[in-house]
């Protein structure tokens, strides 16, 4: 698949997050990674996965099911922080590992 | 939050290629010596334990498996790793702890992932590879996919313990 | 009494003389396989736990320990290894186990013993070795005596878990 | 030490059973290996453990102390087992491998 480009050229790209989405998640989305601009203030990785339409279909309506976890700079954090321009934001899948 | 301990030793390895789990044991058991003879003496840790987990030949349904696929978080995947073995270690009192996991592409048998202790008393050395192996299962960035007949199915969860 | 599994394979040794661990678990993969390749194709079992115990440094009153002499019963001893062994393998429904124990004179540092098992998934595997390292410390008929300070003290009991 | 001939010359060694002994045991008592002939009938573990003096002192009445194991023919078993002629009886204290 070819994605378009994510985000528009900004002056400021102090001012955006970067979101990673991964397995299943990046393969509904279409894509991997996003610098995704911080509209308001403040926003938190909630906010983003409805304004990025991260759903699987309307049935949550548009919250994070309880199955997906937020990591924000690499680290677990709670859905409803609020994010700080540069931070990277990450919405990871049921963990399978070991 | 656990006292760090300045005598614990910590090793995380991802691992891209195949790896053979007795040898990667025997160069951390070399490593540790050498720092030991450095502080203790000869003194070896009284107790060790390992675990080795290698890729099953069928999938989740049941189906031959080509090849398990392991997606991962690069830089969240180690730190998470590292900072999982270190708060089971300072748990239990453990000496020292190795943690190898594969990722890529990864055939039937081989090994995927390794857990090894060295610990005072044997309790905690054993406790302390069981409690990691299934910290690391539930909270590491860490994904699945099994390939079987050309297509690639998420592994939708944890195998029973 | 549990069924008995034809495809459990025990091994027992009792070793005169020093040895490495990682080098007899080694040996043991290679056996499994071999045997494996025979009935089961290329496949292993997905699970694989071990524990190494080592003569610690120092007595049980804390003076530094010359030797550690291990007496056993010859003939009961191999005996009683192999039926722990099974029982925890039927138990467990583990596939594979090695019991190696050592006995004579023994320097600190030394191993004296190594459990390995593999099965086929990480519970029966870490559960098997855990619970065979206990049967064997009560039920195995071995007598450890420290020798410190040119004296043999019989050892009352086993270190806590 | 050396220890004198434990057993006289006896024209039935099969009416006999093999006494062992091991680690303090052994040491306390002088002695690892005995043949000794079965006096009566039946005799159990028990009746040897008072006929040898296998005690450490009176305190236990020549009771085998809870603390010692049996094991006949190289199989833990109960004090007050019958031992039959040629069977191998040892008093195991408390064991301490692994």
């Amino acid at each position: 698949m070819h994605c378009p480009p994510v985000v528009a050229p900004s002056p400021d790209l102090t001012a955006a997050v970067r979101v990673r989405l991964f397995a299943a998640l990046r393969e509904r989305a279409g894509w991997g990674e996003r610098l995704v601009p911080l509209e308001a203030s403040p926003t938190s990785a909630a906010d983003l996965w409805r304004r990025l339409a991260l759903d699987d279909g309307p049935a949550t309506g548009g919250r994070i099911p309880p199955s997906i976890r937020i990591a924000i700079n690499q680290a677990f954090a709670a859905p409803g922080t609020p994010l700080r321009p540069g931070d990277e934001v990450a919405f990871l899948p049921p963990i399978t590992g070991g | 939050m656990p006292t760090p301990n300045p005598e614990l030793t910590i090793a995380v390895q991802l691992l891209e290629a195949p790896f053979e789990p007795l040898e990667l044991l025997a160069a951390w058991q070399r490593s540790l010596s050498a720092d030991s003879r450095d502080s203790l003496g000869a003194a070896r840790m009284a107790a060790e334990s390992h675990f080795i987990g290698r890729v099953r030949p069928t999938t989740a349904s049941g189906a031959p498996l080509e090849v398990l696929e392991l997606e991962h978080y690069p830089g969240m995947s180690e730190a998470q790793l590292r900072a999982l073995a270190e708060a089971c270690a300072a748990r239990h009192g453990a000496g020292a702890v190795l943690v190898a996991h594969r990722v890529g592409r990864i055939a039937p048998g081989e090994a995927i992932v390794l857990v090894a202790v060295q610990a005072d008393r044997r309790g905690p050395a054993l406790r302390c590879v069981q409690e990691l192996l299934e910290d690391l299962k539930h909270h590491a960035p860490f994904w699945k996919r099994e390939w079987s007949g050309g297509s690639g199915t998420w592994v939708a969860g944890n195998t029973p313990l």
